[in-house]
């Protein structure tokens, strides 16, 4: 499926962009998922995204846990705790 | 009423259209954050507040919503700026208004609690040593959990 | 500062005032108490406030010593009038500010419950049936009892 | 002892003046002592003064419970339950 990804604060600057669209494999459905498969790309993808950062997530702009799945067409975003107030 | 800006508020304007022509308030509590020039021992020169817009707005107006469907409240105000701010700058302001003291307060202060953990804002601070991203505090997270016990 | 006056008073002057070349203040929570329409379903043409002079301020800057030996606090701002007011007219500020919010929140609310139960104040109300002295409500005495458990 | 006794509210509605400078016997030293002897000035006074009324008292501005003791020159108020704010 495809879907939009987003990026903010130190995980944006890390990998140097804000937003992809992405085309996942058929099992990649679920944040974790999700997660997993970006940690793959190398290095700097894998600091982010394999468990030492805590990243949280949304799916078109609703926080969710690790658990939630999204949808073709679905705009996913991660980004640190947030710090604002 | 929330909002998102870059500009600066002001707080004496916005509570002066809150209560103007309307005789069934009994209590405004509000609330000012304001950039301090010195957080976690270390000076501050500037701070930028990032944010999701997509997300932001819609995220303040659920944390507001939960507000007024937890106590009686007439009215809730809130406005978070964005951009770069200086030490003394005003960044977030929450106004409620009730018949009665305690409802205002306890919102006031939930809203707080919750934009602080849920509502998609991102500090970075400048300082003489350089530019960080703050850190999320235990201490914010303590404050929201105290209200679902 | 304490203060008791006639005269109304403007918070976004006085917030503007507490904050100016202050950049330790992070949080400023006030509370601003208005006359309503309607008190225990009467309808409320006008509000006067009796005092006993040479208590009032003393009593007040009492209450604000208390509260600033309980939390961190940079300032503590209690503004009450007296006179006769109407409904939408503003009766009393409490202003706090401190580097963070949570003792804010605090000293504010105590402050509040503090004044509603020890500061020498008696409102007397009229409306189209006549004049009556407010009584004192149980729920205020309990919400000052519970700072001292 | 001489002392100068204040009334607010409507206890000073009641008796219809705010205060006076009072004489009194030596064994009238506490608020209770000197809510017994006002009670018995007639039945305005009882009705104030007798205990149906919850009535609060001051000495030089602070204050104080039933128990309290007064000196000779001191400023004694009385006032119904406060309702500011």
């Amino acid at each position: 499926m495809h879907i939009k990804v987003l990026y903010f604060a130190r995980i944006k600057e890390a990998i140097n962009y804000s937003s992809e669209d992405v085309n996942l494999p058929d099992d990649v459905e679920s944040i974790t998922a999700l997660k997993h498969w970006l940690a793959q790309r190398g290095e700097v993808w894998a600091n982010l995204f394999s468990g030492q950062l805590v990243v949280r997530a949304a799916i078109n702009h609703n926080l969710v846990d690790d658990l939630a799945t999204f949808d073709d067409g679905d705009e996913v975003a991660f980004f640190p705790p947030v710090t604002g107030g | 009423m929330v909002k998102v800006q870059t500009e600066d508020f002001d707080v004496g304007m916005v509570l002066a259209a809150m209560r103007h022509g309307n005789p069934s308030i009994g209590a405004m509590v509000s609330f000012v954050g304001l950039v301090r020039d010195l957080n976690d021992n270390a000076s501050v020169t500037t701070l930028t507040l990032e944010h999701y817009p997509d997300m932001t707005e819609k995220s303040l107006q659920a944390i507001v919503d939960q507000a007024k469907h937890r106590w009686e409240l007439l009215d809730v105000v809130v406005i978070h700026r964005v951009g770069t701010l200086k030490p003394t700058d005003q960044i977030v302001l929450v106004v409620v208004t009730s018949a009665h003291r305690q409802a205002a307060f306890l919102a006031c202060e939930f809203v707080m609690d919750y934009l602080k953990t849920q509502a998609p804002f991102w500090k970075k601070e400048t300082s003489p040593q350089g530019a960080h991203w703050v850190e999320a505090k235990t201490s914010d997270d303590e404050a929201q959990a105290r209200w679902t016990q």
